[in-house]
């Protein structure tokens, strides 16, 4: 049923653990629909995403496709990294099956949420507040 | 890499003794059993033979049973066959929350049609009670459906008990017996019940064939309309294969029964142990003891079932997370809810059904292999609280 | 004694390359194919490729093929699953007066819905034409229903012509193809049908299994409710072994169609005219060209067919006396009627249908055998004109 | 589906025939229902079948309880041949098919029927009409 890209990345993901002094995190989904994912950023000062991890509850397609945002953003620009989509997810894994589209739509909203969470925390210390 | 098969809930091989007796139906015996001519009296003279064999199965007369293309076929028959040949009595039926989906599945069709359904709600352990029944009933209740066995935890209803308060009540009562069959008694006088549903590759028959046994005097309308076949009940050319291996598997696994029954409850309980043991966080869904011998239902805290799925098929292990329909879903087993299982740990629930050649090597295998994948996956979940792991 | 069978159209044997084929997923490859393991994955890939195989068969998608638990099913679930998914737009349906009881059975099952059908007659060859069909179409008409060949008398419909009629009014059509399998051309593109029955068991597959194509866009309800199988139109765990032996059936014979055609006819044509030739009184019912390349159904005077029937089975002859299902009873054949054959000639109507296993030799024996059995009946018959006897 | 006697009658009946100074004749069924059989008989002084014959056109059962009726009541009394059922026929050929069973009434009935023919003619000749 999952691409072999698919079960390599669910069973070796690279990407699992968490960043202690994030820059930035991100938590997507619920318990009531069975995924739960959670992506830490580390961004470097030309906005680059220097290290990123996730965990993750959830189904095979869920871990994949956490582990394959990961891949496919580090070392990216935040802006380059907001380009990605559910369905760039989805082609990076060689498909998925139709009723697990909607997983990689939770790790790419994930990513930006920890974008946003970063972007957020930028403000408040320029800000100062 | 070893194979081990637990999930034979989901379905079952077929014996060989019983591949043996459906081969000749294929292309020796092969006619059609309405014909008046040999060839037709060879195959009649095998569905005959095969029908009286089930009969004496449940305990019926031949004429009782009703051979379909399987166990939800069965279960549509009863139940929309029957409230649809009914209606003029009364329009509500009473099932439960833990149905299998081909029982819910026709009374949420029933209900698009003008039928009021009562969803029974269940005890943690997924029984129904008699009194809890008594108190359902309405004047114009016609049909109570309640499974004997369920699927996913194994609990075992009380059927006797809630076929009374049906009797008591004229009301008519169905019991999907999927899961039961070749496991429980199916004698259905014992029972109490106007209907039962079986399906064969559920106790090591073929799949695509079933059976309906309707207690004389029980009126359905058709499912299927045409031919004759099966008293006006179901037409179409018979499955004379399907039939014979059906009669076969049911008379063999009822012989072996108690024996069979006996051996895999010592390897159920064995692995539950082993389970409880080698895992924190784990706890067994069901009944404690009226369950099937066959059903162990975990929750495993903190993990996912189909990525648990997952990992253990790498390791050449069959299991299921909820029931085998359902495993593809999204959706958390209706059947946990129902028990009042919380959303995220319904999620993590992991069936294992053994079966007759299940041995204490797939067992000890299992717990193996196991406990590193729940490791695993616990590292990975955002909901495990890391360094606080705590027994239950 | 010899045996041999001439009632293919009743039912075939599975051919040993079906057997074959099949024979892996009843204990070896039994898993169900909603699992993710291996052993689903296995039996998932069976059916997804049997699916595909009939796709070409067909000329159409894989996701337009539900398999069915027979050719009645198919039936079945094309009419009453079109008829009460779609009853918002008209509750007026067209079929024949000719169709298989599977057919018929479910018009009348709807005509006590609250639907009306219009059984459209037939003329002496069993035909149903453009010009007819055209003129019975209603604002309300949602769906015509004509059987592709007849079962009986062989006739072959103008499905092309009569499709193209409904196309145009915008109403969908089926056509009940179970005894096309094999024999006649399937491509639905071609026919320009919007559904399409067949049955395994009459082109030498497994009984218990057929299918309905479906047009995209063909809303249905379903028979069976439960398990999402077969994209929700048919829940049940799938008969693996039983969709194989399809597929694989389906697929040789239509390989074999055009050779095999080519050499039943010739039998057929010989078969014949060697009963005009020795018997006298003997009229062929059916379309002499627009029909089945194996079907020969004659009606021969002053003797009724159940007689004859069994005396030719004492000779080791499998024939019948229309169609396999009713050849137990008591009413004349509701084909030939409507074919304005008069009932005491209808009764005595006998069907000789030819299989690819068919010889020379087989229609030699029947023709030896047959003449005497006539003569018999004749001298015990109080309709024979005694001395008088007169050719046709 | 037919008993071996049923098979025995139908295939080997031994009263097939017709007699052509018959005493009286009876006819009974129709060719829509698709069985018609007639049935001679000539009566002796005693008033018994001294002979019996049938014509049947039909299935294997009318044809067998043709045969077995004539079996039946040959040298029989008119009063014991009017005994005759479609129960009684049916048994003296261990049993029909359910659907068959109208086939013994109809060659019962057949039967009281020639005797009933046989009995006008004799009141029509004692009456001299
Ligand atoms: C024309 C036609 N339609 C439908 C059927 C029903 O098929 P099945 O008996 O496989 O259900 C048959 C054969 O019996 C048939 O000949
Ligand atoms: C309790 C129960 N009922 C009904 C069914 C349906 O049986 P089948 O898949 O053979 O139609 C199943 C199995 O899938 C079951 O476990």
């Amino acid at each position: 049923m999952y691409s072999e890209k698919v079960m390599e990345h669910f069973m070796n993901p690279r990407f699992v653990g968490e960043i202690s002094d994030a820059d930035g995190v991100g938590t997507e989904g619920n318990p009531v629909c069975g995924d739960i994912m959670r992506i830490f950023i580390k961004v470097d000062a030309e906005n680059r995403i220097a290290d990123i991890k996730f965990k993750t509850f959830g189904c095979g397609a869920a871990i994949a496709t956490s582990d394959m945002v990961c891949e496919m953003v580090l070392g990216k620009t935040l802006d380059e990294a907001l380009q990605i989509t559910n369905a760039t997810v989805a082609q990076a894994l060689d498909g998925l099956p139709p009723n697990k589209l909607h997983c990689s739509n939770l790790a790419a909203d994930a990513l930006h949420k920890a974008i946003a969470d970063f972007k957020e925390r930028q403000v408040t210390l320029e800000t100062g507040a | 890499m070893r194979s081990v098969y637990l999930d034979h809930a989901a379905t079952t091989p077929v014996r060989p003794e019983v591949l043996e007796k459906m081969l000749p139906y294929f292309s020796e015996y092969f006619g059609n059993p309405s014909s008046i001519y040999k060839w037709g009296r060879e195959t009649r003279a095998a569905i005959d033979e095969a029908r009286e064999i089930v009969a004496a199965q449940l305990g019926c007369t031949p004429a009782e049973i009703v051979f379909t293309g399987g166990g939800s076929e069965a279960d549509n028959l009863a139940i929309q066959g029957f409230a649809l040949a009914n209606q003029s009595k009364g329009k509500h039926l009473i099932t439960t929350a833990v149905e299998h989906h081909a029982v819910i599945d026709t009374a949420k069709y029933l209900e698009k049609l003008g039928f009021t359904v009562t969803y029974l709600p269940v005890d943690e352990y997924g029984l129904v009670s008699p009194a809890q029944l008594e108190q359902a009933l309405r004047p114009d209740t016609i049909l109570v459906s309640v499974m004997y066995a369920n699927n996913e935890v194994g609990t075992i209803m009380p059927i006797p008990e809630l076929a009374q308060v049906c009797q008591k009540a004229g009301v008519a009562f169905h019991t999907d017996a999927v899961q039961a069959g070749g496991v429980l008694d199916l004698n259905v006088e014992k029972l109490g019940v106007n209907m039962l549903s079986l399906s064969a590759h559920k106790f090591y028959g073929p799949k695509g064939v079933g059976l309906l046994y309707h207690r004389k005097g029980t009126r359905l309308d058709s499912l299927i309309h045409g031919g004759g076949q099966e008293r006006g009940h179901r037409a179409g050319t018979e499955n004379i294969a399907g039939i014979v291996g059906l009669a076969t598997a049911l008379e063999l696994a009822n012989q072996e029964r108690e024996e069979t029954n006996q051996r895999v409850k010592g390897l159920r309980d064995q692995l539950i142990l082993g389970l409880k043991d080698r895992i924190s966080e784990v706890k067994l869904n069901g009944h404690p003891t009226q369950r099937l011998p066959n059903n162990v239902n975990v929750s495993i805290r903190y993990v996912e079932g189909e990525s648990l799925l997952l990992n253990l098929d790498m390791q050449g292990i069959a299991a299921s997370s909820g029931s085998a329909c359902t495993s593809g879903s999204l959706a958390a087993s209706h059947v946990l809810l129902a028990m009042g299982i919380p959303h995220e740990i319904a999620h993590g629930s992991l069936r294992l059904t053994l079966g007759r050649e299940s041995t204490a090597a797939d067992i000890q295998y299992l717990l193996e292999v196991l406990p590193p994948i729940v490791d695993k996956l616990r590292a990975m979940s955002p909901l495990f609280p890391e360094g606080e792991e705590k027994d239950v």
